[in-house]
């Protein structure tokens, strides 16, 4: 993995469902976790609402990451949603995995009591995508 | 291998029925008394609390013969610490005189010089009411020979050889120590004795 | 399996007999056209042509025949003939409520691998009516290609749907159903019918190990710049959605307001990102449509086909499409009854294709 | 008059909120400044606590009386007087939730005085402020060295001689922290020292999660000291496997301390006249847990017996059932007012109101400059940055809207998690339909967690983004339905007829459905319970009450079907013999309990006459004992069911009574962990003490059972010890009723391990223990997890009170966020259909007409189109499937996700 590039700041998008991860961001908050600033959270009741197209929109606007989270498998508050949310963005990713934008997805399971782990997720995320480098689709005229 | 139902299921009420004894079955086996003990420290083998669990089943024999159940220094470390209030260092003494009782009885061979040496404690309160230190050894090392005095004496003469030169050099057994000393009002101890005496019978 | 061996020729009575006994109320089959082939929807036994074997094998794609029947839930029942690629979309069409299980009656027959309609209709003479491996090798010396998803197509051997038709040695066909339908089907044309089993694994085994070696040899793209060079030429006529069987939606995202900006909603994008390529949207709607069927693409190729600029689009959807089905052990097509990847669920799977 | 409710601790505000939701008069007396009791001491607690605090703080009926102490009570139920710090308060009754406080005579050879030795409420505070702190790293108090090795030293005042019981919660909120502990330092060494695992539930899962994925060493022995040595903390332990006594150096120790009665509750029985047990506790009794000797006071949570959050919420909720029972309904109940709304109009005009929070905001976010970025955004819109608290935000949105005819309303500042139903409920209020108002979380989002310039950036983005999605904001006609004042019962065992009696006797008709021919569960198997009642006699006392109540209508050999509907207003079927009737109901508990658990094959069972389930052998004792010698053996299959909470209890109970019976029966009772929660310890004691033997096992080698011996290996003697039993006596785990799955579906319920799934709002911390995700149905009992009856008393009081919440409501409005198809695009392809998880979309069919052109006729065929039905929770699973956008969730339409996009990079 090259370097991180100098002064670059990524700009990430979060989905995340209102029940767990919105919940675990908002612990990270209360409990005053430090996370780099990168992040633009988009709230939605349930990462089955997550529709894989957000994520191409995204992506192809230019955001250098994105973030998808939600209640871990079996916590869904909708029963299942984030079940088919699972095979969704496994699928997209096979996808994006063709053109190299994989790795600017990242999804993960996170608790109304993670408010750590949202906060280390974030962490990570912002120095994985700044190694990365800026999304190629970020000046393009589309 | 253990076969419960050749041990004794009685021995735990019989331990429970000895002074210091009562507490034996408020062990939860939570291994307190085991992991403060300084003694378990030097003596791995010994260890309190499998003695509980030994006792609590019936394993007579297994425990009377045991030699570990001599070591205990009484530091009451255990006794204090214990959430259950089993008073091991108690309890130990009352598995100790059901071994002595048994060996009274001709049932035992006690592996282990300690009841000679509290025997000879004991008698030497009764005797003054206070410790006499040379009376002690005296009668410790003679019963220790098979009750010949002059091996006895021999074999203390062997063992204080050094130690004792330094003690005596060091103060701690002056010319005072050759000699016993009476307490006051030995009448009152020698009830005591009595009291005991008749209790345990 | 219960099925019958045929000579070739006696095809076209099968057809009738399906007909006449009212096992379907009419077919859709594979003709000659000039020098090449098409479909046509058949009431009458009597107009099927004669050698339809000819037609029915012949190496040659033109549109997918479940797209013919798309939509079409209506209570006669269709017989289609056609090959496995088309059988299976037809399946999977089935799955999406498109078509009723019980107003189709499934017929796959083997395929070859095949040439695009103008190829075929070139070569007409020296492809013949059917091509084996060294007849496709022959060709492609002479500059003669058999279809890009026929080259990587590891599922060319009939064994999809309701009936299929394998063609054996000695200028037979064997015939038999695999469904209960199938077999109904073709008792009721009284045929002689008796177990049959054929051993084709080692064949199978060869064509898919054939296929993914030319799956290898395919160029592959790595990163969005290469897909944006790939798409160069695009026009977003959206041919590809159109002529595809499985994109199936009555009214396509990208033909609503969303997906297809105009007027004021143009120029708020102009002013939003600076500039705005034209035709808009090209990106996002080759990899929307590429999600949308990756699941329940075929493989068959028809959107390379429809491309009007010649892009290589099988290296786009059937080639990614394959990868996300292996993901999920999902060969679309294989049964009716068995659910798209997308409503089924297993508790624990997939973790590690989230990060 | 109204209702008391002393201690605002967690069990406090349940109760009070639950009272004043249902429109009595609640007076709330807390002894501190301070709402909140000890759990809001721990961090995350406190997240989960604070918005009901503010909702006890904007309450119309609740009255708060803070820093006030009860000094004394005259009168009886029904007309009591209080004196609270000089006020005078009547009452009708009081509700007693005094708490506990924390063991605090730690002994000294734990070296308590060393900085890095700490209790495990101070160790939440370390916690606490490793995560504010800039590294995030745990640091030891002595030296500010990185924390590599910690331990726990669980049992720290409890199961001792200071405190007899056992403290019920510790083993649990262990586990939460060495869970946190791994979570955030994966590296660090944990070790949990501890005597029995007495975890149930979810947190078995999480204990078993800890040492085999975490690799936490839980390592069983109770640790009597702390020795600090060269700068490390030493703990001796007992190796077992080895027998020797082993010792590890860590860098801190936390002691895991043990619950005891809140020092005021002395006082308080004083005071009150209620009577306290041995150990300090109001007395309950155990088919009474809630009520106290004195008519008209009602006790609930750590007042009673040392337990879990849990289960002080689920008494807390029965307790309020209870003293509801005695008091009148004098309040109006909040939010069922009509409301009208102007029409928003399509033009949209956007106000935002960025809000300092107290300073929360302000302090750290630049926000005149945020204020600028936004005024600068397309179109113009309308900013007020001048508020500072949540009140003057709400009025300025007020006045905005009627004022200044604002349409759109973008307010910044606190999390919508907690305040969007607060904000929503302003809007509307002002007459603007609250679905045209979006939250922007700058507290939460950007100034707790970003450095000044960086959360500056941060919120004018996020305001951006909203103020994008504002424009395309719909107004979502909020419909009001009536709701149906009656309720259905599931079950008829001791938790379904305590519910319905409490239902009843709330004033509400009930519907009480049991699928045996009998009612009683359970309890209609003849046993001693652990008070030393009979089952039979209780039975009969809640049958009498049932069958007298005409409110209850019981219908046995019975089932429900054919649920539709939504809380308030739902429709079912029951059905049985001689039973077929249509119902409406409003609300709905499930008490299913358990089913016989079966463990054919496992030790002979089924075929040896002498092996008997633990239950079989409580039914002997009511007989004639002839064995000498018996085995038990704890944790015995069959798989499918799950460890009963009351597991070492009901084997306690039976060896006692049956040593009753035969002083002289030996009993080995073979176990992994006794588990004798709170002050059923000392049933555990007894049996020790009546001589009954307990041998622990390891789990990979369970007893076995040949030729009529039992061998075991005993892991403190490391030997293998036999016994020739006369009974074999297994305890096996609990299973779900089979009805359970059934029900599951019909009422979108999910199942954990079988049983009903409560809702998981937050999932670590369980203020909601009776609620489960379909709103208006109410789990309890045995149904949630098999537990003794107590328990299950308190639950069901717990689920009858929250349904009564509902059920005193007139109206409830329809979900807004609902999924919406249009018709004109849906394929019908009915993928939708499939996929949504609570069955609420249907495919219709239509027949296509029949087009003549030319000559031939085309059959028309069918057409199919997905439709939406009542039951929607608006996942919005459909939506995100949906190819063509045919389907999609109000208030998150692609358009209003698509909006936040394009302003998000």
């Amino acid at each position: 993995m090259e370097e991180a590039k100098e002064g670059f700041e990524p700009k990430i998008i979060g989905f995340t469902c209102n029940w767990c991860t919105y919940a675990g961001a908002d612990l990270a908050g209360t409990s005053r976790k430090k996370y780099p600033p990168n992040i633009r959270i988009i709230r939605l009741m349930c990462s089955g609402r997550l529709d894989p197209m957000f994520v191409l929109k995204v992506l192809l606007n230019g955001a250098d990451g994105v973030f998808i989270g939600g209640c871990h498998p079996g916590e869904c508050h909708y029963i299942k949603g984030n079940f088919y949310a699972r095979r969704r963005i496994a699928a997209l990713r096979t996808i994006l995995k063709q053109f190299g934008l994989d790795d600017r997805v990242r999804s993960e399971w996170i608790s109304a009591s993670e408010g750590d782990k949202f906060a280390r997720v974030m962490k990570e995320m912002a120095e994985d995508i700044k190694k990365l480098g800026p999304n190629p689709m970020r000046d393009k005229i589309l | 291998m253990i076969k419960t139902w050749e041990l004794d299921a009685n021995f735990r009420n019989e331990i429970m029925n000895e002074p210091g004894g009562e507490h034996l079955s408020a062990c939860f086996q939570c291994s307190t008394c085991t992991i403060g003990c300084p003694i378990a420290e030097i003596v791995p083998s010994y260890n309190p609390r499998k003695i509980i669990q030994m006792s609590l089943l019936g394993m007579r024999e297994d425990v009377l013969s045991n030699p570990d159940l001599w070591i205990c220094a009484i530091c009451q470390t255990c006794t204090a610490r214990c959430p259950q209030d089993v008073r091991i260092s108690d309890l130990l003494a009352a598995i100790r005189r059901i071994a002595e009782k048994e060996e009274e009885a001709g049932k035992l061979k006690v592996d282990s010089v300690r009841p000679l040496f509290e025997k000879a404690f004991l008698h030497q309160l009764e005797k003054y009411g206070r410790l006499f230190d040379m009376g002690l050894a005296m009668e410790y090392y003679k019963g220790k020979e098979g009750g010949s005095f002059i091996k006895g004496q021999l074999a203390m003469m062997k063992d204080f050889k050094d130690f004792g030169m330094r003690m005596f050099k060091k103060g701690k057994m002056g010319p005072k120590a050759m000699f016993p000393e009476k307490v006051k009002k030995k009448e009152e101890i020698e009830k005591i004795f009595e009291k005991v005496g008749e209790k345990e019978k | 399996m219960k099925g019958t061996e045929l000579k070739q020729e006696d095809l076209e009575g099968l057809f009738k007999g399906l007909l006449d006994k009212k096992a379907v109320d009419c077919l859709v089959l594979p003709h000659k056209v000039g020098n090449n082939v098409a479909y046509m929807l058949v009431k009458d036994g009597d107009k099927i042509e004669s050698p339809a074997a000819s037609a029915i094998f012949a190496p040659s794609f033109g549109v997918n025949a479940a797209n013919i029947v798309k939509g079409w839930t209506i209570p006669e029942r269709v017989g289609i003939v056609a090959k496995p690629c088309e059988i299976r979309a037809a399946i999977e069409l089935i799955k999406l409520k498109q078509m009723d299980k019980e107003s189709v009656l499934l017929i796959s027959a083997d395929c070859s691998g095949a040439f695009t309609n103008q190829d075929y209709a070139d070569h007409a003479g020296e492809i013949g009516d059917w091509v084996d491996s060294a007849k496709i090798n022959e060709l492609k010396g002479k500059g003669i290609a058999i279809r890009e998803a026929c080259a990587i197509c590891e599922n060319r051997l009939a064994d999809v749907g309701d009936i299929i038709i394998e063609r054996v040695d000695g200028g037979k066909v064997l015939v038999a159903g695999i469904t209960d339908m199938g077999d109904e089907a073709l008792s009721s044309t009284e045929l002689s019918l008796e177990d049959k089993d054929v051993e084709r694994q080692a064949e199978k085994e060869k064509i898919a190990a054939d296929a993914k070696k030319e799956k290898e040899e395919l160029p592959k793209m790595s990163s969005v710049e290469e897909l944006e060079e790939f798409l160069r030429d695009c026009i977003a006529c959206k041919n590809c959605r159109d002529m595809c069987p499985v994109c199936y939606c009555k009214e396509c995202f990208f033909e609503q307001p969303l997906g297809k900006p105009v007027g004021g909603d143009l120029l708020n994008l102009a002013e939003l990102r600076s500039a705005i390529g034209v035709p808009t949207n090209q990106l996002l709607y080759h990899l929307t449509r590429i999600y949308h069927v990756c699941t329940t693409c075929v493989g068959c190729g028809a959107c390379e086909d429809a491309c009007p600029k010649d892009i290589p689009l099988t290296r786009l959807y059937p080639l990614i499409a394959k990868k996300v089905q292996e993901i999920f052990e999902y060969v679309p097509g294989e049964d009716a009854e068995e659910p798209l990847p997308f409503i089924t669920y297993e508790e624990e799977e997939l973790e590690d294709k989230l990060r | 008059m109204g209702i008391a409710i002393i201690g605002g601790g967690v069990a406090g505000i349940t109760a009070a909120l639950d009272l004043a939701d249902s429109g009595f008069k609640v007076y709330l007396i807390e002894k501190n400044a301070e709402l909140g009791g000890k759990m809001a001491e721990l961090a995350e607690c406190k997240t989960g606590l604070s918005p009901k605090i503010v909702e006890i703080e904007n309450h119309p009926n609740i009255e708060l009386l803070l820093s006030s102490e009860l000094e004394s009570l005259s009168g009886s139920a029904g007309e009591f007087k209080l004196n609270v710090s000089g006020n005078e308060i009547e009452a009708e009754s009081v509700v007693l939730a005094p708490g506990y406080d924390v063991f605090d005579e730690i002994p000294k050879s734990y070296a308590i005085a060393n900085p890095d030795v700490v209790t495990s409420l101070e160790f939440e505070g370390m916690l606490r402020s490793a995560t504010a702190s800039e590294t995030g790293e745990l640091l030891r108090p002595s030296d500010g060295k990185r924390v590599k090795k910690i331990g726990f030293i669980q049992c720290i005042g409890s199961r001792c001689q200071e405190n007899e019981i056992c403290s019920t919660a510790c083993c649990a909120y262990t586990a939460k922290e060495a869970w946190e502990v791994k979570e955030r330092y994966p590296d660090m060494d944990v070790c949990v020292f501890y005597m029995d695992i007495r975890v149930f539930g979810k947190d078995e899962e999480l204990a078993a999660e800890l040492k085999d994925k975490y690799g936490v060493k839980y390592i069983r022995s109770r640790v009597p000291e702390v020795i600090p040595e060269n700068g490390a903390l030493s703990v001796k332990f007992e190796n077992l496997e080895k027998g020797t006594i082993d010792k590890l150096d860590l860098d801190m120790v936390v002691l895991a301390v043990g619950l005891l009665p809140s020092k005021t509750l002395s006082r308080l029985a004083e005071i009150t006249g209620v009577k306290t047990d041995k150990y300090g506790y109001i007395e309950t009794s155990i088919t009474n847990p809630l009520e106290t000797n004195v008519e008209g006071l009602f006790a609930c949570g750590t007042a009673t017996a040392p337990m879990k959050v849990r289960e002080s919420v689920a008494q807390a909720s029965g307790a309020a059932l209870k003293a509801a029972l005695l008091s009148e309904r004098t309040e109006m109940i909040p939010g069922q007012e009509e409301r009208k709304y102007v029409e928003a109009g399509e033009e949209p005009k956007i106000g935002v109101f960025i809000c300092g929070c107290e300073g929360e905001v302000r302090d750290c976010v630049d926000i005149p400059a945020v204020a600028e970025r936004v005024s600068q955004l397309k179109d113009g819109v309308f900013v007020n940055s001048e508020t500072n608290t949540m009140e003057e935000a709400m009025e300025a949105i007020e006045s905005g809207i009627v004022d200044q005819g604002l349409n759109r309303i973008v307010f910044a500042g606190y999390t919508p998690r907690k305040y969007e139903d607060t904000v929503r409920d302003r809007c509307a209020k002002a007459g603007l339909n609250p679905y045209l108002m979006e939250m922007v979380n700058l507290r939460e989002q950007c100034a707790w967690v970003h450095e000044p310039k960086e959360a500056t950036e941060s919120a004018a983005g996020l305001i951006a983004m909203a103020v994008e999605r504002a424009r395309y904001l719909e107004e979502i006609p909020v419909e009001r339905y009536p709701v149906i004042p009656k309720a259905l019962v599931i079950g008829g065992g001791v938790s379904g007829m305590n519910a319905a009696l409490g239902i009843a006797d709330a004033g509400y008709e009930v519907y009480l459905v049991e699928k045996e021919p009998e009612l009683g569960g359970s309890l209609r198997e003849e046993i001693g319970l652990q008070s030393g009642e009979k089952s039979s006699d209780v039975l009969t006392e809640f049958v009498d009450k049932v069958s007298s109540n005409e409110r209850i209508n019981v219908y046995t050999n019975a089932k429900v079907e054919d649920v539709t509907g939504r809380a308030g207003s739902f429709k079912a079927k029951i059905a049985g013999e001689g039973a077929n009737e249509d119902i409406d109901f409003g609300a709905c508990i499930i008490a299913t309990g358990t089913d016989e658990s079966v463990p054919e094959g496992y030790y002979g069972y089924g075929k040896d006459k002498n092996v008997v389930t633990q239950p079989e052998f409580g039914k002997m004792l009511g007989g004639t004992l002839s064995a000498n010698t018996v085995v038990m053996i704890q944790d015995v299959g069959p798989d499918g069911g799950v460890n009963p909470k009351y597991g070492s209890i009901e084997l306690m109970n039976n060896v006692l009574k049956a040593k009753e019976k035969n002083p002289d029966l030996n009993v080995f009772v073979l176990y992994q962990d006794i588990k004798t929660y709170g002050k059923w310890e000392v049933l555990y004691k007894e049996a020790r003490e009546k001589g009954v033997i307990f041998l622990r096992y390891d789990k990979d080698k369970p007893p076995k059972y040949e030729d009529g011996i039992v061998s075991v290996h005993d892991v403190i003697l490391n030997d293998e010890i036999q016994i020739k039993p006369d009974l074999l006596v297994l305890s096996t785990p609990a299973m779900p009723a089979e009805e359970n799955e059934r029900l599951s579906k019909m009422f979108k319920i999910p199942l954990k391990n079988g049983f009903f799934l409560e809702a998981q709002e937050r999932p670590k911390m369980k203020l909601t223990p009776v609620d489960t995700v379909n709103e208006g149905v109410f789990i309890c009992g045995s149904a949630v997890y098999p537990a003794l009856i107590d328990e299950c008393i308190a639950m069901s009081s717990a689920a009858a009170s929250r349904a009564c919440v509902l059920l005193a409501k007139d109206f409830l409005e329809t979900p807004a966020v609902t999924s919406v198809v249009d018709e004109l695009i849906c394929s019908g392809c009915g993928v939708c259909v499939d996929m949504c998880p609570v069955e609420a979309i249907e495919l219709t069919e239509e027949p296509v007409p029949v087009v003549t052109f030319g000559v031939a006729t085309v059959i028309g065929g069918t057409k199919r189109i997905a439709k939406v039905n009542d039951g929607c929770m608006g996942c919005g699973s459909c939506a995100s499937y949906c190819p063509s956008g045919a389907m999609s969730l109000k208030h998150f339409r692609d358009k209003q996700v698509y909006a936040q996009l394009d302003y998000a990079v």
